[in-house]
């Protein structure tokens, strides 16, 4: 197996979704079973590449590269470093936890499942992708099956932000569709949701070509293009192409992860969506943004980067407070979660902008951590939805009750989300608050307060569900009590404990694929260039105190082993 | 012989973590008494524990002991470090010796859902536990987080008042919107720890460790604004003075298991001793920090005691004296001699047994007439003579009696205050009249004078289970009264450090760790 | 001599496509589709395509027109009161004046060109047929076979189209 | 010998100790007799060591420092719980003891039958313990908790019959008002503390020379509070009339002859840091004087036999004060234990009178009562004698040496306060002796039925304490100024500030206090035995007066008009602050998010979401109108087509042209 | 000799004409008469053209279309048969069902 686990993560769901449409929907089992086995195949090689990856090594190991279309200059290039790897592992756990999420699904099984495991394959092919054409090609494969999951197993959205008059279509052709959430269907959900990413693909696809072009090396081939692409200076619309590029990588990528205010889609598609769907939309699919940002943007332009990226630290406040204060009052399950998701992004974002080891580790392993988190949210949103067939909050209340095993787990997915220590998600908070402080102490701050608005709206909305007094109207409601149902759960939850207790190997990984990065882009600065005047106000009694780590005079080897061993 | 079986048995991890266990063992237990029975087997074994490493600790000592410390996460230098001192020795026998009176008072008075009210409280005590043993600062805060959660359930789901939701949320928001200016200085801690590592070339290039922080020189500026984030962390767990609000709601809403908890154990200003303190001396010791606190402190201290003068719920009552006391604490702390800072450990632990003693007999009022409103009550020494005496010797030991253990504090920090600026200990002691004036109000209104109005029928005096409880407590206020020895004993060797620690120049601490190692 | 020839076709045939378009009787109108026809075909002659020519005759002639008549004689269609559509006259104008300037253009282009492999010398020697046979079975032939898919198609298609309805299973109705 | 002592001192507070432990822990277990005699029998040990202790003290002239166990320490402070015995001590134990014990035997009779009899001797003994403990420690902090254990017991036996509102109203106010004493004395401790390291007396004392004046002074204010607060002194007298809610043996016990003397056994005991300080001294003096008069003018007019002597002790209380005041602490110690005695005996005596009618306190219900209970009125009439100090009765040599005093150091402002007082005194005391016992009864016909001496348990303490009274001076302080008590106290006190007077003007003393005393029985008894009418006459003439005094000079409400009710008021306040500004903070910035939520929410809905929905519809109107080009027609499809074409030829064309 | 750009003027006016047949005619037979105009006047300028460029392609791409025009005869007489059984009408106008 071993060296062709990229092929086996990336291609088990595609072939089951390719068994599965000869299969009849009159025999619901075996399409589970062949949907299911064929994400536990990929499970499983995502555990063992996983754990495969040697940090120590570092780089971009199981590389396979088969050649697509040699005047292009295209190839199917796979490969993983120690950012995509941990992201690998987490579209696959969540693609494993969807299926049996979507267990009860009874419409259209096949056809549902096959657009998931395309969904899910599509994303995990932008993760593993070292071309920039089939990066992109994953990338609009992972939006097309929205449309559908959305448009066909989605639900309509009511009672978000007080809208109004859902059913009302005739609204469609006044201008009060302008301010209409009526709209709210899932067909506009899956509509706006399939424009406005591929509206923004399509920017990045601009940057990307123009690379292509520009760089004059006639290949999509990252890891060429990153040693040997020379794009800076060429000037062009008053200003210079590499920040022309950035901008346009960034902000079309930027689109799907999404930074504010480009985050519309986002919640309305979450709340239109399957469960399934939208555990793998905010677990992994927004991810998609910051991955293809770090691969496109930071490996090829990494000056640019450095340059530019401040626009992410201010953008990521707004993210922050914006979407935690939207969902506080949101009244719908799902736009609960989906807001803190795209609130919790702010933080990537935050991550990335600080530009060095802590804290762009602290990124990526809050992305991997926002998946478990969020995937559970959205998992048992979804369980309280196919019960009560309600998501809103106020109509709704008393279920622990009801369902103690799915409101514990609801605990500890809020506390998760949160960033209570013991989970993952606390690792990488700390860790991006240790990396940003000095160089953006009041994002930082901004940040914590975040996460106490974060608490205010998950235990408002906890304690709109779970507790208070009980609609008898769901007296009919029960828990998750079989082990299909529970599985998902358990998964997600042991994933994101387990991590957190033991982040050892995770935060390795991770750091292998972080610090060349970070490296490559900060080391081309002189040290005066950056971080002067931020941070530290220390006085004579230590001079070094001035600098930050972000400046480190010289770049701090990466050595696991010593780090493993420590001292004593 | 003892000794010998168990050098090197991890007993602080035992401790820790049994509560934990014995919560999850209870998950599979069905039955309700035998939910309590083995609710209160795992406290008493979790008391007996502690019991042991307080006799098995060595007093008059600064040194940690018991330490475990297992590197956790070494990439970033979190480690799980467990260590007890005579600082935070005392904590881990008052937690568990609450553990099990809560279990006690719980066991019929709390209704329904007995199995999982008791597997929050054990939760809590882990985390409460934890909250006194770690020495890796995010370990510590790791369990302060989790506290919340325990916390959270049980005035939420356990609560009496009809304003519990929100006061739990209250309850959780305000300390976690503390918390997470604390955890910016606790990364800042590391930074700067970071920054030195790496300029001195150490293996260590992270470190969240206590011991290895205090090692850091810190340049003071980075100090104050360290200093100000883990304030605000601590004063809002503790409350300080203007961060008040959310405890008469915690403490009026929530059951009384939690109250007790909340108030008996201060781990807000054991924070600022083990960690604010010894970490930042320079900012600790500054002028405007010192003023700002101890005014603040001090504010408290009368603010506290009047608004107990005029409140007409017990509970209440008992969260502003509960301030007032915060406030002799935070007076005592940052008059930063050595008088100031035991006393303050001291009273820590007073309260533990008084102003939490209180809050049980507050919940066997409370069990009697569903209230504690003043008004319900009234000449009940008559009908329940035991309960009006243990009142009457628990508040005592609340105001400072002396010969109760709540004046060897207090006395303590007022001494210490006092030494530090006259005018400190002159306006705390005046927290010294107003407190008896508050406490001699309630208990002549509720417990002497005619028979109230509003009494309902007959009110039985103290059940057997509640006595164990007023019993266990007095013993404990009379022997730290009386015989204060073994305890002052205990806190001696680690309080010295600390004052050795503040009073030293910050050049001492760079040559490394008189503090540290030694601890 | 041959201009006049090419005088006559052209009159006629573009006298025959206006009575076409604008008699009002669909048969008069195919029968003057039939002399258009008829005299394109002459100027096929002209232009040294016999074959092309014989095809036109044959097949369209013989096989289009007759089909034409045929539905029309099926349908038994009246003379319609406004055979004409109410825009005629707003497209009659433009029409006219954008064909003046195609005219214009055509009348002012060169129309120069590479010239091919068959000269009319080339052509006369074997004849048109054979030249129009060897080029059609060797360089496009796969054309060829797709037009004669193409026409199998259309064949079926029609088939299909025209077939009359069966009227309603009753079982379903029953259903 | 000296060992024996040692462990002699250790048990004496160890008896009543034990007592209450048993008698508070098991007293209910068995019967009131056991727990009497449990309760009397450690006192009565206690007054045995003492003796011992006392003998041993006496022959060797030595004091005894025993160090029980280590209290509170920790750095540099090391506060032991430690006794000292030296002759003070001994005087103020013996008192203690001695009077207690006697109190405690009376107690038998008088409580007999009272619901919480073995509680009422579990707090006796509570507060024999705590008594000595102030009266023995070695250093501030015992003596504190002693100090703090009298209020708490005062506390507990004013509140003995808890039931009665005035009763726990009256022991609240009296701990409260002890409370503020005590803060001073807190205060005074830690200065204390700060200036010398140290809180035991005799480090303190061995140093107190280098105390700079003006440290002095402030120490020893504090401590006059302290002890103001403690007995009963201006400005914070109010709690212990007040106190009389108490059982009697217990205003006896604490409330005149030993917890109340405190303040003045703390002043003696820092004699050497009140001698370095003038400023305090004559503060002092001035607060005994102004007392002693302030509270005999009270007392000439109140109507409860328990008042009258209240008012009484706290004006006896002023003289001791004064006597400290002008550094006469002999003649201080010397008045305390004659008061002791005396003042014991007319409580218990008053206690007798109450006994006997029943429970009945107002004088104005009495009368004529000295044929129906010969024995208490005897008993009464001899302490009233030696309280207004008729020679040889005890009080006239103890009080009359604190005026000579006064005299000799030239404080005649002092001396003649003192004087007032002593006519005072002298009236009211006559004039409550005239009103009980003698003229015509003014009993209820139902309690006169019952009126009966009290039994022999209740008198024998009263003829010991009688005797004393009678004796105790001239045994313990004649000749004036070189009694034994003077050669005894000699060593601790030291003659600072004692002036010796020429024989001649302390005879003329003598004989001046002995006609004072004399006018004050002689007015008594024109008004209340010669002609009654014309009392109530000058009561009406001076009704203004006679209600100002009547009402203790609206002191009561005066505090409560400026301390209590402000504070109620600021507590009310504080209240409403904590409510609507701490609190409202805290909404308010719940109130801030909840806007920030709508706020954003707004922007969501009407900026983001229709800002993009704006594109949406524009697209849609443009597919809206623009779809009427499907007409469906083919002739249009066509045109367009057509047109369509030229166009495009048209652009070739112009392409071409460029 | 006869010039190029007779044979296409003539071809153009036809075609223009057939044209005009297709936009104005309402029966949809004579639609399709109008179409077979136009196709006559591309196939007159394409063997016109093949003629003068010297070129078979010009008439074997006339041929096609003479065998396309079959095929769109045959199925476009179909469909108007099928119309007309629904509609008894051939008027082009009513046939709007794509309307929108």
């Amino acid at each position: 197996m071993g060296e062709y686990a990229l092929l086996y993560i990336l291609f088990a769901p595609f072939a089951g979704a390719l068994a599965l449409i000869f299969v009849s929907n009159r025999q619901p089992l075996l399409v589970r079973s062949i949907a299911s086995s064929a994400a536990f195949v990929s499970l499983l090689a995502s555990f063992y590449l996983f754990y495969a990856y040697d940090p120590v090594k570092g780089g971009f190991q199981f590389v396979k590269k088969y050649e697509w279309s040699k005047q292009l200059g295209i190839s199917l290039h796979l490969g993983v470093d120690g950012i995509g790897t941990p992201l690998v592992l987490a579209s696959s756990i969540l693609l494993f936890a969807g299926i049996f999420v979507s267990w009860h699904i009874k419409d259209r099984t096949k056809e549902f499942y096959i657009w998931l495991l395309i969904l899910a394959a599509a994303t995990i092919g932008v993760f593993m992708s070292l071309d920039l054409f089939f990066l992109y090609f994953f990338y609009e494969m992972s939006v097309i099956p929205m449309y559908l999951l959305l448009g066909m197993w989605g639900s309509h959205t009511k009672k978000y932000l007080e809208m109004t008059d859902p059913e009302d279509l005739k609204l469609r052709d006044s201008v009060g569709f302008i301010l209409n959430f009526g709209s709210n269907s899932k067909e506009y959900a899956a509509m706006k949701l399939v424009l406005f990413l591929s509206a923004f693909a399509v920017v990045a696809l601009m940057g990307i070509l123009l690379i292509y072009k520009y760089s004059g090396l006639n290949t999509f081939d990252i890891l060429v293009l990153r040693e040997q692409a020379n794009l800076m200076n060429i000037p062009a619309l008053g200003t210079t192409l590499d920040r022309i590029i950035w901008v346009l990588v960034f902000f079309g990528f930027a689109s799907i992860a999404p930074i504010w205010p480009l985050h519309s889609w986002s919640p309305v598609g979450h709340a239109a969506a399957p469960a399934a769907t939208s555990m793998l939309h905010a677990g992994v699919l927004m991810k998609l943004g910051h991955f293809s940002i770090i691969r496109v943007a930071f490996e090829i332009l990494p000056e640019t980067t450095r340059e530019l990226m401040p626009i992410a630290a201010v953008l990521c406040m707004f993210s922050i407070i914006y979407g935690g204060f939207v969902a506080f009052y949101a009244k719908d399950t799902k736009y609960v979660i989906g807001y803190s998701s795209s609130s919790h992004m702010g933080y990537v974002f935050l991550g990335m902008a600080a530009l060095n080891y802590i804290s762009l580790s602290g990124a990526v392993i809050y992305m991997f951590a926002h998946a478990m988190a969020t995937g559970m949210l959205f998992a048992m949103a979804g369980w309280v939805y196919d019960q009560t067939h309600t998501r809103d909050i106020p109509s709704l209340g008393g279920l622990s009750n009801k369902m103690p095993f799915i409101s514990a787990c609801f605990v500890v997915g809020c506390m998760a989300s949160i960033g209570m220590p013991g989970t993952v998600n606390f690792i990488a908070e700390i860790m991006i608050i240790v990396g940003s402080w000095n160089k953006y102490p009041l994002q930082v701050i901004v940040a914590m307060l975040g996460i106490v608005l974060t608490l205010a709206y998950l235990f408002k909305m906890m304690r709109g569900l779970f507790y208070g007094p009980m609609n008898q109207k769901y007296s009919h409601a029960h828990d998750a009590i079989s082990t299909v149902d529970r599985l998902p759960l358990l998964i997600m939850i042991s994933i994101s404990i387990g991590f957190g207790i033991f982040p050892m190997h995770l935060y390795d990984v991770v750091r292998s694929g972080v610090d060349p990065l970070v490296a490559r882009i900060m080391l081309v600065v002189p040290v005066a260039e950056t971080g002067e005047g931020l941070g530290m106000t220390g006085k004579a009694t230590t001079p070094d105190m001035s600098s930050t780590p972000v400046t480190a005079h010289k770049p701090i080897p990466y050595t696991p082993q010593v780090s493993r061993e420590g001292r004593e | 012989m003892l000794e010998e079986l168990t050098a090197g048995f991890p007993i602080l991890s035992c401790i820790l973590f049994l509560p934990v266990v014995g919560a999850a063992v209870l998950w599979v237990i069905d039955e309700e008494d035998m939910v309590r029975t083995s609710a209160l087997t795992i406290a008493l074994v979790e008391l007996a524990l502690s019991v042991f490493v307080l006799l098995r600790f060595v007093p008059e000592s600064a040194a940690m002991q018991f330490t475990e410390r297992v590197r956790w996460i070494p990439a970033l230098g979190i480690s799980y470090h467990l260590a007890v001192d005579g600082i935070s020795v005392l904590f881990v026998g008052l937690t568990a010796f609450l553990t099990v009176l809560v279990v006690i008072y719980s066991w019929d008075t709390i209704r329904h859902q007995i199995k999982l009210y008791m597997m929050c409280l054990l939760a809590l005590e882990t985390t409460t536990m934890g909250i006194f043993v770690s020495l890796d600062l995010i370990l510590f805060f790791v369990f302060w987080e989790l506290m919340l959660i325990p916390s959270y359930f049980l005035i939420k789901l356990w609560g009496g008042g009809a304003e519990r939701h929100y006061a739990a949320l209250k309850f959780v928001l305000y300390t976690l919107l503390g918390s997470v200016f604390m955890l910016v200085g606790i990364a800042l801690l590391n930074i700067n720890y970071h920054q030195w590592a790496s300029l001195h070339h150490t293996d260590q290039i992270y470190s969240f460790d206590l011991l290895d922080l205090l090692m850091v020189p810190i340049p003071v500026s980075q100090q104050l604004v360290i200093f100000w984030l883990m304030f605000l962390g601590f004063a809002f767990k503790a409350p300080v003075f203007p961060f008040h609000t959310w405890l008469p709601d915690a403490l009026l809403e929530g059951p009384i298991g939690m109250a007790v908890v909340l108030v008996g154990l201060k781990m807000g200003t054991f924070g600022f001793m083990r960690f604010s303190i010894p970490l930042l001396p320079d900012a600790s010791k500054s002028e405007t920090v010192v003023m700002v606190v101890i005014v603040l402190g001090l504010c408290a201290i009368l603010y506290g005691a009047w608004m107990a003068l005029v409140q007409a719920d017990f509970r209440r009552l008992l969260a502003y004296s509960s301030v007032s006391h915060l406030g002799f604490i935070v007076v005592g702390l940052f008059a930063l001699n050595y008088q100031g800072l035991q006393g303050s450990l001291l009273t820590m632990i007073n309260l533990g047994f008084s102003t939490a003693g209180l809050f049980f007999i507050a919940g066997f009022l409370y069990s009697r007439q569903q209230t504690t409103q003043l008004a319900a009550f009234g000449g009940m020494a008559k009908q329940m003579p035991l309960l009006a005496t243990f009142f009457l010797i628990i508040g005592l030991a609340s105001i400072g009696l002396p010969g109760t253990n709540g004046f060897v504090g207090e006395f303590l920090i007022l001494l210490g205050a006092f030494t530090a600026k006259w005018w400190f200990g002159g306006v705390a002691v005046l927290g010294v009249i107003f407190g008896a004036a508050y406490f001699l109000w309630y208990y002549e209104r509720s417990m002497l004078g005619p028979l109230g109005a509003a009494v309902k029928g007959t009110m039985s005096d103290l059940q057997p289970r509640e006595t164990i409880i007023a019993v266990s407590l007095s013993v404990m206020i009379l022997w730290i009264g009386l015989y204060p020895s073994p305890f002052l004993r205990i806190m001696n060797g680690s309080v010295q450090a600390l004052v050795d620690r503040v009073s030293q120049e910050t050049k001492v601490s760079l040559e490394g760790n008189r503090f540290g190692r030694g601890y | 001599m041959i201009g006049m020839f090419f005088a006559y076709f052209a009159v006629v045939s573009i006298a025959a496509g206006v009575l076409t378009v604008s008699l009002r009787h669909p048969v008069h109108c195919a029968l003057s589709l039939l002399v258009l026809l008829m005299h394109v075909s002459g100027l096929f002659i002209l232009l040294n395509a016999e074959f092309l020519w014989a095809v036109q005759v044959i097949v369209y002639v013989g096989a289009i027109l007759v089909l034409y008549l045929f539905v029309l004689m099926l349908m038994n269609l009246k003379t319609d009161e406004r055979y004409f559509h109410p825009w005629a006259l707003y497209i009659l104008g433009p029409a006219v004046v954008g064909g003046g300037y195609v005219l214009s253009l055509l009348l002012r282009s060169p129309f120069d060109g590479a010239k091919g492999d068959t000269p009319a010398a080339a052509v006369l020697q074997d004849g048109n047929t054979y030249a129009v046979g060897i080029k059609m079975f060797s360089d496009h032939l796969l054309q060829f076979e797709i037009v004669g898919i193409f026409l199998l198609g259309a064949i079926i298609g029609a088939i299909v189209l025209a077939k009359t309805p069966k009227p309603l299973d009753r079982e379903r109705e029953r259903l | 010998m000296s060992d024996l002592t040692d462990l002699l001192i250790k048990l004496i507070p160890v008896f009543p100790l034990l007592a209450v432990f048993v008698n508070g822990l098991l007293g209910h277990r068995y019967s009131h007799d056991m727990a009497h005699r449990l309760a009397w029998g450690s006192v009565g040990l206690s007054f045995l060591c003492t003796v011992g202790v006392f003998t041993d003290v006496m022959r060797t002239g030595t004091s005894h420092e025993v160090i029980v166990y280590p209290w509170i320490f920790g750095g540099d402070l090391a506060i032991n719980l430690a006794y000292l015995v030296d002759p003070l001590t001994c005087a103020w134990l013996l008192v203690v003891t001695g009077v207690g014990f006697l109190i405690h035997v009376y107690s038998v009779g008088y409580m007999h039958g009272e619901a919480g009899f073995t509680r009422f001797f579990t707090y006796m003994n509570l507060f024999m313990v705590s008594m000595l403990l102030l009266v023995m420690g070695n250093n501030y902090v015992v003596l504190f908790i002693g100090w703090e254990g009298v209020g708490l017991c005062s506390y507990l036996l004013i509140g003995y019959y808890y039931d009665k509102v005035s009763a726990a109203k009256a022991a609240s106010k009296a701990f409260v008002v002890n409370r503020i004493g005590d803060a001073g004395f807190l205060i005074a401790i830690f200065l204390v503390f700060i200036n010398f390291k140290t809180l035991d007396y005799t480090k303190v004392f061995a140093q107190a020379g280098q105390l700079s004046p003006d440290m002095a002074t402030a120490i020893a204010l504090c401590l006059l509070v302290g002890a103001i607060g403690k007995s009963a002194q201006l400005p914070l007298h109010t709690w212990l009339p007040d106190a009389m809610e108490g059982p009697t043996p217990v205003s006896a016990l604490i409330h005149a002859a030993t917890m109340v003397t405190a303040g003045v056994y703390m002043i003696v005991r820092n004699h050497a840091i009140f001698d370095l300080s003038p400023f305090a001294m004559s503060m002092v003096a001035f607060v005994g004087g102004g007392t002693a008069l302030f509270a005999a003018t009270i007392g000439l007019v109140q109507t409860d036999i328990k008042r009258v002597l209240a008012y009484s002790t706290v004006s006896q209380l002023g003289y001791m004060f004064l006597g400290c005041g002008i550094g006469a602490y002999t003649a201080a110690v010397f008045h305390v234990m004659t008061h002791a005695f005396f003042k014991a005996l007319l409580f218990l005596a008053a206690g007798s009178v109450i006994h006997a009618l029943s429970g009945e306190q107002d004088i104005r219900k009495m009368g004529g009562l000295s044929s129906r209970i010969p024995w208490t009125h005897r008993l009464f009439l001899i302490g009233t004698i030696a309280i207004a100090g008729l020679p040889p009765l005890a009080g006239f040599w103890s009080k009359d040496e604190i005026m000579t005093h006064a005299f000799a150091n030239q404080r005649y402002l002092l001396y003649s306060m003192a004087a007032c007082g002593a006519l005072l005194t002298s009236f009211y005391m006559f004039r409550l002796t005239y009103l009980t016992f003698y003229g015509s009864s003014r009993m209820d016909p139902h309690t006169a039925e019952h009126v009966h001496e009290s039994p022999m348990v209740m008198v024998s303490p009263l003829m010991i304490l009688a005797f004393l009274s009678i004796v105790g001076g001239l045994i313990l302080g004649f000749p004036p100024e070189h009694g034994w008590l003077h050669g005894f106290l000699g060593p601790v006190v030291g003659v600072g500030g004692e002036h010796e007077a020429g024989a001649g003007i302390v005879v003329l003393l003598m004989s001046s206090a002995l006609v004072i005393a004399l006018m004050g029985w002689g007015v008594a008894h024109f008004l209340y035995a010669v002609s009654p009418a014309t009392a109530e006459g000058w009561a009406e003439r001076f009704s203004a007066a006679y209600r100002i005094l009547l009402n203790k000079y609206y002191v009561d409400e005066l505090y409560d008009l400026i301390f209590v009710e402000p504070l109620k008021r600021l507590g009310a306040m504080l209240d409403w602050f904590d409510r609507a500004v701490i609190d409202g903070l805290v909404r308010g910035v719940e109130r801030i998010a909840d806007w920030g939520a709508s706020g954003s929410t707004w922007i969501e809905k009407h900026i983001v979401y229709a800002g993009l929905n704006v594109i949406g519809y524009g697209n849609h109107l443009a597919a809206r109108e623009g779809r009427k080009m499907q007409s469906g027609v083919v002739h249009h499809y066509a045109a367009i087509i057509v047109a369509g074409l030229f166009l495009l030829a048209l652009v070739v064309q112009l392409f071409a042209q460029m | 000799m006869i010039p190029l750009s007779a044979y296409t003027t003539v071809s153009a006016i036809l075609f223009m004409t057939g044209l005009v047949g297709v936009l104005v005619r309402r029966n949809f037979i004579i639609v399709l008469m109008s179409v077979e105009i136009m196709m006559n006047a591309a196939n007159i300028n394409l063997v016109a053209f093949s003629h003068y460029l010297e070129s078979m392609a010009g008439q074997l791409v006339a041929l096609f279309i003479i065998a396309i025009a079959a095929g769109e005869a045959a199925v476009g007489l179909a469909i108007i048969i099928v119309v007309f059984r629904s509609k008894i009408s051939t008027n082009v106008d009513e046939m709007n069902l794509l309307k929108w």
